[in-house]
């Protein structure tokens, strides 16, 4: 099933789909796992799994801080497929790949595809691969039934948009605001505005993301949006307050 | 040979190497940025209003200039210097940065950002943004920051901002980091400022644009001063922009040889080094925008890298050169530590010069080449900056004893002055 | 006007300034040598190859830059700036040096001295000798020594021994008095750098001579630039050679305003300062060779002098000068420590220009001056030198908390190898 | 009775002269009298009282340091002269004035020449004063019966030796070799052929000096100069070894 089969039938049940992040080996494969179970009980409905990279660039400095201790603790990408593939065995959620493309680059597009697909993972998130650079690692994932998650921006022109829709599959990524991740979006009339625009040139599902942190988010993007997608907020509330608080944070959230 | 005529091939691409590689986000601005470009490199007068700027603000045209005691001494071609250690703030950084600042205006920005490693590029924009009134964030790594007090204190009194990156390395490549996330996020009022001929399409072409002024000049001067063309033109290679700005003026003339000469660190096998091009142990790979040979692992994540000079001490390499590379255009050599160490002395006692130790890399390819040609050959060595301002990497460098009491007297002297 | 025509007075003498006060034993050398300058005044080829290896080897001309910004924010005249701090070494006494250094090829000796106060002529000296092949020793005051290490250190690798004078105040008047101690026992191998526009004759006349390249450049681009002659031309005064140099280029037109800024350091009445010439400390007397203003007591003993300015910490004046502010000729102003400090501040952030600490006197009295003159008139200021090879001055003079904390990291890495 | 006439009446005695240095008020103006008194018995014939100068430029290291330290304990030209009416009023030996002329030009030429006078000194040594510049001055010390002594040196020409020569007075100061003060001169043909050389352009007495310090240096001067100047020798046997030393110093030097 595909990703945007998988998104409508999950909307049949709940108004506002969340997707989580976790950076694969931060604080450690055991906790990524819990946190996991954590997500998986409070009803999250796609998790992204961040392959750590050396320079996530996109990143904000939590994340660049997760990706830093995971390559130090000596996390390797046949770990995270591991991971990864443990992950989507386990949980009924959907998994995707995310990460920087040199990743993706160093062991070859091919390979790339048919580990993810081994592993389980239903798409992948690699926002430092552009449309123009993109166009063969998505012919090799449309024939694999895998879904390049696009991502639409704030400063995307209609033109750029109508582009990025055209090839858009599975689902878009909404960039709420200018930035990296990590810092709070102000949710008001420019993010109803771009979501609006990015709707005139897509047709499927759309998840917003960047900054989202409250249940006063969540409201606020139902409706609008498809999918919440929940990156720092958690991994901060996990640091400060481990398994209980998070817990806590994804029945708030999600309540 | 028009490197950047991209009729043929893929915009931004130089073979294999090149490209955009960057967050959806910034797009637009990059667009906006090639547009401007394409506009200013087909204006005649933004070259003119360019080369006026670095003429009356940096004392362009640098001159070139004769060893004839290093070259008696070595035996072998005549050497010659092109002198970019006398512009204003000390190196060729500034005539990017000049460029940059050109087109910043027409772009209607007020802010700028840029990474330095070594402190030369950030120094050269400081000063850039003082003169054309910019506001001015600097990013360096925390363990440059520490090392490279003096150009930190003068970005200051510049009135630039300097954040000390406390991510990654905390050296050049996660400054460079640092500015893309500032610029995701500033896009709007901000330009970065980009140090080198790295980094995505227009930044090589364009850095390289700016520098070719280098090249230009010398190609003229040497036909004036020693009648004929060089046989080799030297350059150090950081990112490689001194090196394309001198030897973009010899790309057509077919017996000019021109090399390259990159930070070898430790030496071959070492794993210190900088050496992407002349070592065989960086790959191709893509990272912080753009497409090319990177000293990194085989899952792509970044090497730790190693020089004596702060200015060569980088993990990617222009992608132009990686296409000169592969057709052999360009000759690719290592200088290590050891060697910019002797060289530098010599160079100062026989001939009055203190290069950079950037520099200096281009000067040991030199020499070590020099002895074995004909007296009537011709060796062109860029000196893309002056030394006198790394005085505690030289000191370091040099383990001067004297110098290291100075400091211990001075130190006691300022917390006298507290207590 | 041409003050070096003597013929209707004695040869060497500005009114009743100059001469020549020296021990017999050196009657034949400075004999010798007003001889051979004399020649080489006269020989065009000369100063042709003067000029040559200024512009192949130091980067002159240097240019003149229009400070809009700064200009804009005084609102009044429009200031200029000639830039020879863009000079190879930094500072205008590159000047001098290479022309003595031809003149000392001429004369035939292999050996050459120099005194040096800041750093900056011995720096200088350092690298032409290392340039010209001449053995060189550089004597400096051990208390210059102690503060001015960034320069010793330089001087030693360009290969200059270097002597901390251990005699009288051990600053800039006492290495004076060493050179011409060596100078009476060595003076058949040996030549003396003089510094500055001081000294027995020939020297005010031939230093004079050799700066004189920076007003004869300087003239002409201000046309060019601006269209026409300055109202005022500022230049710091130390011991007057960068002054003499550029106002020679406006000596023959009337409605010039040269003025000259001495040190001010604490101010009138501190009596600790150096301006010999603005204020009226100053007595005419005869020392190290020459008759002019002397900072002395009644008996003719020298007092201390002050300036937060090395190179202008000296006390005696050109006497060429002493003569033209008798005859009203140029106007002698002097700025104080304090001020200096905020013009330089000043200088930076609005122009991206780090002037040394001795020309910023001059932009301190012009800063002054600017805002009440009107918006069509014309400011020209020498920059006599950069101020960024000076940090430990300038982050002193600041008071900069950083650069301290800096230090001592550094002092206790040091400590910390050596344990 | 003029310089001249003094050390021709000397010389019917002795076949070489000797002629001491002290620099007034160093170390003390106490010592000075002691050593003039030991230079008094020992035989001495002329005396040079040096009067300290901040800038001694033509002076060696010993002598650059009596000067400094003279003038820091407070040394004024008034003491000196006082000094010099004491010292040319006790002792039979003749008294010039040794100094820099920025001393004299400070004071005016003609109250230097005056005060010289009354302070019963016969001439004067001012070694930064060159021929060219010392007319008006010697046109005054000639009225008043005051003696310039000139400095003749290896490095002066024929010419320029003719030219000294012409407007000596009382005494010729032969300047043994090159340098400043202070150190060791090595006696031979160099300074027999200097003391030819100056003979021909003048009659006056000639005195030797710089670097004299030892009877072999006397013997060697013997008949062939009229005078020995001794100066940095004796201060520095003074330094290290008092007033005993001197003694003995100027017993040997004179045997
Ligand atoms: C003086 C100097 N030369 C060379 C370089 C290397 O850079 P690039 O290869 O871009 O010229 C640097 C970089 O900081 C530098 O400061
Ligand atoms: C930069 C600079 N300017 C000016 C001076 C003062 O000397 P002068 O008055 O001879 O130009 C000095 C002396 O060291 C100097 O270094």
């Amino acid at each position: 099933m595909g990703l945007e089969s998988y998104i409508a039938e999950r909307k049949q049940h709940k108004d506002l789909l969340v997707m989580a992040h976790v950076v694969c080996g931060y604080p450690s494969f055991e906790a990524n796992m819990q946190e996991l179970e954590i997500m998986h009980e409070a009803g999250v409905d796609l998790v992204e799994l961040q392959f750590p990279f050396s320079e996530p660039s996109a990143d904000g400095p939590l994340f660049v801080h997760a990706n830093e201790q995971s390559l130090k603790s000596g996390t390797t990408v046949d770990q995270c497929f591991d991971f990864m593939k443990l992950v989507s065995e386990r949980f009924s959620f959907k998994v995707l790949m995310m990460g920087y493309y040199n990743t993706v680059f160093k062991m070859g597009e091919e390979v790339f595809v048919q580990r993810l697909k081994e592993a389980g993972g239903v798409g992948y998130i690699v926002p430092d691969l552009p449309l123009e650079e993109s166009a063969h690692l998505h012919a090799l994932s449309e024939a694999a039934d895998i879904e390049p998650i696009i991502l639409m921006t704030p400063t995307s022109s209609d033109k750029r948009l109508a582009q990025l829709g055209a090839i858009s599959r599975g689902m878009v990524y909404v960039v709420a605001r200018k930035g990296v991740t990590g810092s709070k979006t102000n949710m008001g009339d420019d993010v109803i505005g771009l979501i609006e625009r990015c709707r005139q040139h897509t047709s499927v599902p759309m998840g917003v993301g960047f900054g989202i942190s409250s249940k006063a988010d969540m409201d606020f993007l139902r409706g609008n949006a498809d999918m919440a997608i929940v990156g720092t907020a958690a991994l901060q509330t996990w640091e400060d307050s481990g398994a209980e608080g998070l817990k806590k944070f994804f029945a708030e959230l999600m309540a | 040979m028009d490197i950047f005529d991209f009729s043929d091939g893929r915009e931004g691409y130089y073979g294999k190497y090149g490209g955009v590689f960057l967050p959806e986000i910034l797009h637009a601005t990059i667009e906006e940025l090639l547009v401007c470009f394409r506009e200013c490199k087909a204006d005649p007068k933004f070259w003119q209003d360019y080369v006026t700027l670095l003429q009356n603000y940096s004392g362009r045209p640098t001159p070139v200039t004769h060893l004839e005691n290093l070259s008696r001494k070595l035996g072998g071609a005549q050497i010659y210097v092109k002198r970019d250690d006398l512009n204003h703030t000390g190196s060729h950084k500034i005539n990017n940065v000049m460029g940059q600042g050109l087109l910043c205006q027409r772009l209607g920005k007020k802010r700028v950002i840029a990474e330095t490693g070594a402190g030369q590029h950030g120094f050269a924009t400081a000063t850039m943004a003082a003169k054309f009134g910019f506001d001015c964030k600097i990013y360096m790594g925390a363990v440059d920051v520490a090392r490279q007090r003096p150009n930190v204190f003068w970005m200051e009194n510049l009135g630039a901002e300097v954040i000390a990156v406390e991510d990654g390395q905390r050296t050049l490549k996660d400054a460079v980091n640092a500015c893309m996330r500032d610029w995701v996020t500033n896009m709007a009022d901000t330009h970065y400022i980009l140090g080198t001929a790295c980094g995505p399409h227009p930044f090589p072409e364009m850095v390289s644009w700016f520098q070719s002024i280098i090249g230009m000049e010398a190609r003229e001067q040497i036909l004036k001063q020693a009648g004929r063309l060089p046989d080799r033109v030297y350059a150090c290679v950081g990112g490689g922009s001194n090196a394309m700005g001198i030897f973009q003026g010899f790309f057509d003339d077919d017996n000019v040889e021109l090399v390259g000469c990159e930070a070898g660190g430790h030496g071959v096998g070492s794993y210190m080094h900088s050496a992407r091009l002349a070592y065989d142990d960086a790959t191709v790979g893509v990272a912080q925008g753009y497409k090319t040979y990177f000293l990194q692992d085989k899952e792509g994540n970044m090497a730790e890298t190693h020089s004596v000079a702060a200015g060569l001490d980088y993990i990617g390499v222009n992608p132009i050169f990686s296409y000169l590379h592969d057709q052999g255009k360009v000759r690719f050599e290592a200088a290590t530590d050891i060697e910019v160490k002797e060289a530098l002395k010599l160079t100062m006692r026989t001939e009055g010069l203190i290069p950079a130790l950037e520099s200096t890399h281009a000067f040991v390819t030199a020499i070590k080449e020099a002895p074995t040609m004909s007296k009537d050959e011709i060796i062109l060595i860029n000196q893309s900056g002056r030394g006198d301002k790394d005085i505690f990497t030289i000191a370091d460098a040099l383990d001067d004893a004297k110098w290291k009491t100075f400091i211990g007297g001075k130190a006691d002297q300022y917390r006298g002055e507290n207590s």
